[in-house]
């Protein structure tokens, strides 16, 4: 069978919830940015599958795709920062140091 | 027509006493009270007299009928086109009457406690007070409305409370008042009940009219009369027997008599005035003035008053033989003479020949209240001089107080019905009223009548001849300074022995019947035998125990044991009461009733309130602080709800 | 008669007790404004009375209407019928005997004022409004003034004592929010109650939403079994409180369960009218019965006041208008009675220091006037002629007798019992703290009332006697509308 | 089965290997290497789908920029040769159930739908068209976007400078440094 | 008058003040007592600017879309972020990077007011992400806090991961419609079971941002963390924005799904009234107090929003009005008390009345506002909210909402105890307002007194709905 829209779909969304699962579970701050960079993905490639094969008249899914993307970068480009800083203040990055508010 | 403003005055003159003497008489009328209070009581009895005069002689026959004249009616609360209270007044034979015994009696007291009640801290209060009984009670007697004899009804129990209450830091006497105050309400919690049944069934509180309606043939509440609506009696039946048990409870009939021995603890000329001689006779005076409903619609009701009064009157007699406080005797004795009154108007029937009991027991009313008025008043001058309420501190008082002696001796007369005195022909026809109405009930009476003359003078030797006076250690003899009373206290003792002696004279029948018509009275002089006979017999029996002092009464006591005993302790009516208020009321209902409420509703409210905390405190797990699981929360949320709208909803 | 000047002259006197310089200019500017009250509400009486002589026969007098949210139309449009007038005179009754009590309240008193003046704000609010959005506002604004009142002049248990006043009423009041939403919609998006009473709304939809609007009011004149919050509240709050809570807050609830939820859904209220005369019947027994049980005098006068308050549910339940102006009566009555009841317990308070009815005895000798009052008010309390209590239990009673079923009857017989049973605990109370011997030497130094006392107390029983005198008056006032509020039960 | 179905599937393994070893590698240095190799993946399959515009975005942005950053952070907090600690158990039980309930039933939802496919013949569009479109401002144009997203990024570079360019704060809180 | 220039003003005005802050940092920057005077005036010509030349049009090719509710809705942002400026400005002062804040602060603003606007997919994306990533960068700005950093983290790692969910049910929205644009999108949807699926997705990033229970667990942990002044934008601006843009969504955008988006609406209100109020039920710490307040707040905005109609437009947005006076002056107590001793405990607010009358009152006043007292505007916001709610019928739900007032009422009076009643041996002492604090005060203050019995705003609002 010829790969075709619903092929990538099951790809985009294995992905998206690898990612999902990887934010669930990584101790790790930066880990758990890399799943959220996942989870953007799986959405570009929806996005590109949907134009390709539903919609492929209009931009509009290539559109969202690229501007994603940037946003990723912003947003990772933020996280980062912020994680720097909290590293900064705790001398750890895991996310089990970053537990003082609660309740 | 007589004036209404003159009869309107008659009451509100003591009532405008009241005011005046509530407001100022601490701080401005100290010292005038007293006579301020008399005078206008003055002015009120002569204008009750001339009232008197005015309806018997001139104005209140019509065709050889006295009829029942509305001089004045307002409404007071109207509430419906039919349904209101008014405030009138009522001028009948009975009323004017009663006008009469309360003005002249409670004249008496007010001239008697000049002397009393001298030198008491609170001498204003206590004459503000009394306007305000007398004010009550004439407001009561003139009542034209069901509904307003009912105000005055609880404005006579007020003002007794009060009076009782008079020495308010005796426990005693607080305790004795709310007593009063609280036996009388709940027997008052039936008249209301039995005026809120009869105002429904006649469609008025109108006396005039409920009682047209009442005992017409044709009104749908007569004809439903046979009918039961409530345990097997009708509306009516029940709605006349409450509004007696009213009368029952303010008049002192067994069971709901307790109060007034204990009432005893007010000053005398209060005991004299109140519970001797016109509040406790205010339930007859209802009962007289429901007559013709209770005789034509509800004979039923009148048979259980007849027993009633019976049963009263021979207890009271029993229990009056084994007390040793002579005002207490005097209570019991003022009981069973009531109860007199009760059954005379039980066995009577209405109009003509039939209504001698009626006739008979408004004549006793009459009489018994110049006695026992006096009866009272003696004792008061009594324990003024003695200091004690108890037998066993008098005796041989008969030289030192001489005008005391006679008239005392003369009421106690009177009482047993020793003719020519007035008990005697009141007595008289209330018997033969009996013997013709209820034989059971003639018997009883009869025996009545001996125990009363025994009791009575078993009283009279015990205070005034026994022994001499000083014998005893309990005896003050340092005290005496004062006499045996001034000018103020012996002037209404002769008036009220003239009228104990007299009263008996009038040709009552004349003037008041069951229907309005004179009703001659006929002397039997052989069906007063058994009765006089019966009451010398007591009269010697007592002198031949109390002349002197000895033992024979103590043995005789011993020799009766538990029935003395239980005589002595009044039959234990107290205990049961005391149980039901305390274990029942208290224990049963307001303790658990309390409990309740603190525990379980306002638990409730509690537990509301501790369950959001405790689950508030359960849930906090939830925000951990981890935002890993935050996220799961979140995509958790969204797949419930993915599922919750895809596959249920 | 232009209604907005009772909302004004509250309104001006709070704020003018704001911007008081000294205490003593706090107290003076309140009892100014409590008397123009009184003179504002005698003049409202007066207009009210002599427009009805004049034959103007509809049923809500001096009418106005200014629109508010013209979008949800809500208005502010308020009128009186002779139970506002009633219910305004009552509230400046009891303003002004507040103040006079008060005067000696040292903590905050600025503050105290205020907040007091705020209270008889929203009900004079409550009892002119015609639009339920406008209505309930003023009776939600009176919450947080009892609140403060109980929680920072209060004793005892006041801050437990306080939320749980705050929370039930608010409860109530949430029940009758949705209750007021049901009819704004049903009656065609209207808040107006001269409107809705010409709406039809459907039986079964009345049968959901007169529970909400009853039960709600309920809270806040204590129908059994919410009426929790009346006895920890009365007696943790200041004196002038506790007159105000009882006297006029109760009184809102009583109000707006007649005028508003029986009024307005009369379906509904022949629905539940058994259910009501069973709670309330229960509510004055049970009332009767746990004062007797009480020690402290002002839970004595509290769960006295489940039971009186009771009184005029049962009035309501019965569905009669002559139980319905008993009722009506009652809250008046009611309302007077109690905040001098409160009053003289205060007064007692402030000299004794205690309230518990075993550490005082013989205060007759002591504080004559007090006790003389403490009397009165008893007396008033147990229903004796001549006082207003009578009148009001009476006209209770005549009404409920009006249905002749034994239900009605047994329930108004159970009632009536507690007649008796208030004569108990009212005369253990007077007997036990005003007779007797002295039992506590200290208290022989005690003083008499004060000047401001004794003033108040002449107020409230004048209040008392004028209804008890001459009900007259009132009962002219209260009959037409409730012949009115009858009509719309009876379908008319 | 052709070449470019086998290239499909290829490349769809790769990607979803490397998604998987990404997020369960106990090295962070290996996880980034891995997320990168995910990234290239999914560029492979859009150069599959004749997307290459996108796909050299995703190399350039992606691969270029942000792992790159990633990277830096990893050597910027010290973290890059030692192990991660490991995860609790239940966390991880749960994390996966919850991921693959997800998984299930978005796959599900998804495969019952039917998309209108409309086939492959439709040209790709042009990077001549993508960049006419960007700088467009009427119907169709995403002038606006292109704007806030520049916006969006000076924010961001602002933000960024802010926090992670702080004074020293070590001679001010010795406290926090444990 | 330009249509460019006049219906994106806000727009403009706000990327002007944006870029005045930049060139001042780059020019060597000014002192922050300086500066800020010139931000308050700013502000306030911006705030002013937002009544004039309102009227309704397109631009950019149907991306962006304004009315005269819109630029109102944008123009009550601006108040709010203005009162902010006011309120925390004893803050600002002592921050080391005042311009950037501000700049931060503004680009979020933009963001949401473009949001608001938005009629695309992608512009409302777009814009929810720059109304976002700023707020997290101000979320950190006390550098050396580590409660400032954790809130951040949490902040920009939950709502990434929001904004991934969000994206993959516009994604799959795409997928079965083919189109990001609002009006088109609408025409498109045909509520099949993929599309509900989309759409859950879709609302769970809104009701994220909303923090509606269960997706509000970041809020308290970030409110705590963060200064005041990004608290209070947090809780007032950014939640007014995405309630604005929600109402839209979801009455024309979503209009289809109408019996789908209610009974969520009611469930979830219902859940996150209750969990809100269970929670803030036993905080101790002031923010994190409001912080679950404003949760069940949003309970009831959920409650007003289920009303599908003008009546749910007109009460949300007056609420946010009121919602805008009551929790900024709340949090500009607290803010001013907590910048003076550090104190953010709700126990060391005990006996503030002795020292702190004034304050004591602005606190309390906020506080009856909030839990919905009269006179204040809360309760006119709160009844309006529920009236509109009221007009599906669901009394049952109303009633539940009801009933909830009460459990808020009890811990709004618990802080009320505190301050008023309970006795305290050291309490606050007594604390110096700088000016522009005591204006922000007064403004709000005044605003929840009178915004209620001032009918003409509810009217107005409506007349433009």
């Amino acid at each position: 069978m010829q790969p075709g829209l619903y092929h990538i779909l099951f790809i985009s969304t294995a992905l998206f919830f690898i990612g999902v699962f990887g934010f669930f579970t990584r101790k790790n701050l930066i880990n758990m940015l890399m799943s959220i960079e996942l989870i953007l993905n799986s959405v570009n490639l929806n996005f590109i599958a949907f134009n390709k094969y539903v919609w492929p008249g209009k931009l509009d899914g290539l559109f969202f795709t690229i501007f994603i993307i940037a946003i990723a970068a912003a947003e990772t480009a933020v996280a980062i920062a912020i994680i720097i800083n909290l590293y900064r203040n705790t001398q750890s990055i895991d996310v089990e140091s970053a537990e003082d508010l609660k309740y | 027509m007589p004036n209404a403003t003159i009869i309107a005055l008659i009451p509100l003159l003591p009532f405008a006493g009241f005011v005046l003497l509530g407001l100022f008489g601490r701080k401005y009328l100290k010292n005038y009270s007293g006579l301020i209070g008399t005078a206008l009581l003055l002015t009120s009895a002569a204008l009750a007299f001339y009232t008197a005069y005015d309806y018997f002689f001139v104005a209140g026959k019509v065709n050889g009928v006295y009829q029942q004249l509305n001089p004045m009616k307002i409404t007071w609360l109207a509430f419906s086109q039919n349904l209101s209270i008014d405030l009138g007044l009522t001028i009948d034979p009975i009323s004017v009457m009663m006008l009469v015994v309360v003005t002249l009696v409670s004249l008496m007291v007010h001239i008697y406690s000049l002397g009393y009640m001298k030198g008491e801290e609170r001498f204003p209060t206590y004459y503000a007070y009394l306007g305000l009984f007398t004010f009550s009670m004439l407001g009561l007697v003139l009542s034209s409305n069901i509904f307003q004899i009912y105000i005055f009804w609880e404005l006579v129990g007020v003002s007794s409370f009060l009076l009782i209450g008079f020495y308010y830091n005796k426990p005693s006497a607080v305790a004795a008042s709310k007593k009063a105050f609280i036996v009388t309400r709940f027997a008052d919690l039936g008249f209301l009940i039995g005026i809120l049944i009869l105002s429904n069934q006649a469609g008025t509180l109108d006396f005039h009219q409920m009682i047209a309606t009442l005992t017409s043939p044709e009104s749908n509440a007569v004809k439903n009369a046979a009918a039961s609506s409530f345990l097997g009696a009708s509306a009516l039946t029940w709605g006349a027997a409450l509004v007696f048990m009213g009368g029952a409870g303010k008049s002192a009939m067994f069971p709901l008599h307790i109060w007034l021995p204990d009432a005893m603890e007010g000053p005398t000329p209060v005991s004299a005035l109140i519970h001797a001689a016109t509040m406790v006779v205010a339930g007859v005076y209802l009962v007289a003035r429901m007559f013709p409903v209770f005789s034509i619609t509800v004979p039923a009701v009148l048979e259980i008053i007849a027993w009633v009064g019976a049963i009263s009157a021979i207890f009271a007699a029993i229990i009056a033989i084994t007390q040793t406080d002579i005002k207490r005797v005097l209570a019991y004795s003022t009981m069973s003479q009531i109860g007199y009154m009760m059954f005379a108007l039980g066995v009577s029937g209405y109009g003509g020949e039939a209504g001698l009991g009626y006739t008979a027991s408004m004549f006793h009313l009459f009489t018994h209240a110049m006695f026992k008025a006096l009866l009272f008043l003696g004792a008061g001058a009594v324990i003024h001089y003695v200091h004690s309420n108890d037998m066993q501190d008098m005796g041989g008082l008969r030289k030192k107080m001489p005008i005391t002696h006679i008239t005392f001796l003369f009421a106690c007369l009177a009482i047993a019905g020793v003719p020519p005195f007035a008990g005697f022909f009141s007595k008289e026809e209330i018997l033969l009223a009996a013997y013709h109405g209820n034989t059971a009930i003639y018997w009883i009476a009869l025996i009545t009548s001996g125990l009363t003359a025994f009791y009575m003078f078993r009283l009279y030797f015990s205070i005034f001849w026994s022994r001499p006076y000083g014998s005893n250690s309990h005896d003050h003899s340092a005290d005496h300074h004062h006499g045996e009373g001034g000018f103020a206290m012996m002037l209404p003792l002769v008036i009220l022995a003239a009228g104990a002696v007299f009263s008996g004279l009038i040709p009552f029948g004349e003037f008041v019947s069951s229907d309005g018509k004179p009703l001659e009275s006929h002397f039997h002089l052989a069906f007063s035998v058994a009765p006089v006979a019966l009451g010398i017999a007591g009269i010697v029996l007592a002198w031949v125990l109390y002349k002197k002092q000895n033992t024979i009464p103590d043995k005789l006591a011993a020799s009766f044991g538990s029935l003395y005993k239980s005589a002595y302790n009044k039959f234990y009516i107290d205990e049961i009461y005391l149980f039901v208020t305390k274990k029942v009321l208290f224990n049963l209902i307001g303790r658990p009733a309390a409990w309740f409420d603190k525990n379980i509703v306002d638990g409730m409210v509690n537990l509301t309130g501790n369950t959001t905390v405790f689950i508030s405190e359960k849930i906090k797990k939830f925000q951990s602080g981890k935002v890993q699981l935050y996220a799961i929360a979140f995509l958790a949320g969204v797949i419930v709800l993915a599922v919750l709208f895809i596959y249920v909803l | 008669m232009n209604l907005l000047f009772l909302i004004g002259a509250p309104l001006l006197t709070a704020l003018a007790v704001l911007l008081a310089r000294s205490k003593q200019q706090v107290r003076l500017i309140s009892l100014g404004g409590a008397i123009v009250q009184l003179a504002l509400s005698f003049a409202l009486l007066y207009f009210f009375r002599q427009e009805k002589a004049a034959g103007n026969a509809s049923q809500i007098l001096f009418e106005q209407n200014h629109t508010l949210f013209q979008a949800l139309n809500i208005n502010f449009h308020f009128g009186v019928d002779g139970i506002s007038v009633a219910m305004i005179l009552l509230t400046s009754f009891v303003l002004i005997a507040g103040v006079l009590v008060s005067w000696n309240v040292e903590k905050m008193t600025k503050e105290f004022y205020f907040l007091l003046i705020l209270l008889a704000l929203g009900a004079y609010g409550f009892f002119i409004s015609l639009d339920l959005f406008i209505l309930f506002f003023f009776l939600e604004i009176s919450v947080i003034p009892k609140y403060l009142l109980i929680g920072i002049w209060g004793s005892g248990k006041k801050e437990y004592a306080a939320n749980k006043l705050a929370l039930m009423l608010m409860g109530g009041s949430a029940l009758i929010l949705v209750g007021i939403l049901g009819l704004y919609f049903l009656g065609g998006n209207s808040f107006d109650m001269l409107k809705l009473a010409k709406t039809q709304i459907p039986a079964d939809l009345q049968q959901v939403l007169f529970p909400l609007l009853f039960v709600g009011f309920g809270v806040f004149t204590a129908l059994f079994p919410l009426h929790t919050w009346v006895p920890d509240g009365h007696s943790s709050a200041p004196t002038a409180g506790s007159m105000f809570l009882a006297g006029i807050s109760m009184k809102l609830g009583g109000y707006g369960a007649l005028r508003v939820a029986t009024y307005l859904l009369p379906e509904g209220a022949k629905q539940y009218a058994d259910i009501i005369i069973i709670l309330s019947a229960i509510a004055i027994l049970y009332g009767a019965f746990a004062t007797m049980m009480q020690k402290d005098l002002k839970y004595i006068n509290a769960y006295s006041s489940v039971s009186h308050v009771g009184f005029s549910l049962l009035g309501i339940g019965m569905l009669t208008q002559t139980a319905f102006t008993g009722a009506l009566m009652q809250m008046v009555s009611h309302g007077v009675m109690t905040a001098l009841f409160f009053a003289v317990i205060g007064m007692i308070y402030d000299r004794t220091h205690t309230r518990m009815v075993a550490d005082m005895g013989g205060l007759m000798k002591v504080m004559p006037f007090i006790t003389t009052v403490f009397f009165i008010v008893g007396l008033c309390s147990l229903g004796l002629p001549g006082l207003s209590g009578f009148v009001a239990e009476m006209t209770v009673f005549v009404g409920s007798w009006e249905n002749a079923d034994a239900f009605h009857r047994i329930a108004t017989i159970a009632a009536a019992m507690s007649i008796v049973v208030t004569a108990v605990y009212i005369l253990r109370a007077i007997g036990r703290t005003a007779m007797g011997p002295v039992t506590n030497e200290s208290h022989l130094q005690l003083g008499d009332a004060n000047w401001n006392e004794k003033l108040a107390a002449i107020i409230l029983v004048a209040g008392i006697l004028a209804i008890g005198i001459a009900p007259g008056w009132l009962n002219d006032l209260l009959q037409p509308a409730a012949a009115e509020i009858m009509n719309r039960i009876a379908g008319k | 089965m052709n070449g470019s179905t086998i290239i499909f599937y290829l490349l769809a393994a790769f990607t979803l290997a490397f998604g998987m070893l990404a997020v369960t590698a106990r090295q962070i240095f290996r996880s980034a290497i891995y997320l990168l190799f995910t990234l290239v993946g999914i560029a492979g399959i859009y150069f599959w789908i004749d997307y290459e515009f996108i796909a050299a975005v995703q190399i350039v942005v992606y691969v270029g920029g942000i792992v790159v950053l990633i990277i830096f952070s990893v050597f910027l907090t010290h973290q890059a040769g030692e192990k991660l600690p490991k995860q609790l158990l239940s966390r991880k039980i749960f994390g996966a159930l919850a991921a693959f309930c997800g998984f299930a039933l978005v796959l599900l939802q998804v495969f019952q739908h039917e998309f209108a496919v409309v086939g492959k013949d439709v040209p790709s569009p042009t990077v001549k068209d993508i960049g006419s479109k960007m700088l467009g401002t009427d119907h169709g144009g995403y002038a606006l976007p292109f704007e806030v997203i520049s916006m969006l990024l000076l924010a961001a570079m602002v933000g960024c400078i802010v926090i992670a360019m702080r004074s020293r704060p070590e001679e001010k809180e010795p406290a926090n440094s444990k | 008058m330009n249509e460019f220039l006049t219906l994106m003003k806000t727009e403009l005005a706000l990327t002007a003040i944006i870029f005045f802050m930049l060139i001042v940092k780059i020019s060597g920057g000014m002192a922050n007592r300086k500066l800020l005077p010139v931000i308050h005036i700013l502000l306030l010509l911006n705030f002013a600017l937002g009544f004039f030349f309102n009227k309704e049009g397109n631009l950019f090719g149907d991306m962006f879309y304004t009315t005269p509710l819109i630029a109102l809705q944008k123009n009550i942002l601006n108040f709010g972020v203005y009162l902010i400026s006011l309120l925390f400005c004893d803050w600002m002062k002592r921050t080391p990077h005042l311009p950037e804040f501000v700049t931060l602060m503004l680009a979020a603003l933009l963001g949401m007011d473009l949001m608001i606007s938005s009629a695309n997919m992608l512009i409302f994306y777009l814009s929810l992400e720059l109304a976002t990533i700023p707020v997290a960068a101000m979320a950190s700005f006390d550098l050396d806090k580590k409660r400032s950093s954790e809130g951040a983290m949490k902040m920009i790692l939950s709502s990434a991961f929001s904004s991934g969910v969000l994206l993959f049910g516009i994604s799959l929205l795409y997928g079965t419609t083919g189109t990001v644009n609002l009006p088109e999108l609408s025409q498109a949807l045909n509520g099949s079971a993929l599309q509900i699926m989309a759409f859950v997705f879709f609302f769970a990033a809104f009701a994220f941002k909303l923090s509606v229970v269960p997706f509000h667990l970041w809020t308290a942990d970030v409110y705590e963390g963060s200064p005041f002044a990004v608290t209070a934008f947090l809780s007032v601006i950014s939640k007014g924005a995405v309630a604005f843009i929600f109402i839209t969504m979801l009455y024309y955008v979503f209009q289809p799904m109408l019996n789908i988006w209610y009974m969520m609406l009611v469930i979830l209100a219902i859940i996150t009234m209750v969990t809100g109020n269970l929670f803030a039920l036993r905080q101790q710490n002031i923010k994190r107090f409001l912080a679950f307040s404003s949760i069940a707040q949003v309970g009831f905005i959920l409650v007003g929003i289920s009303s599908y109609g003008t009546m749910g437009v007109v009460s949300t947005t007056f609420f946010i009005i009121v919602y805008i006076f009551s929790n900024l002056a709340a949090f500009g107590v607290a803010s001013v008390i907590s910048e003076k001793t550090g104190k953010e405990k709700i126990d060391d607010y005990k006996g503030l009345y002795q020292t702190n009358p004034y304050l004591t009152w602005v606190m309390a006043l906020a506080l009856f506002s909030l839990a919905g007292i009269p006179p204040t505007a809360g309760f006119f916001g709160k009844l309006f909210l529920l009236t509109a709610g009221a007009s599906q019928a669901d009394y049952w739900f109303i009633l539940v909402a009801a009933l909830n007032m009460i459990v808020s009422l009890y811990y709004y009076l618990k802080v009320v105890r505190a301050m008023f009643m309970d006795k305290n041996e050291n309490p606050i002492e007594r604390l110096h307002t700088s000016n522009s604090v005591r204006l922000g005060l007064i403004i709000c203050s005044a605003g929840i007194v009178l915004a209620g019995l001032m009918s003409w705003i509810f009217d107005y609002i409506k007349s433009l709905s």
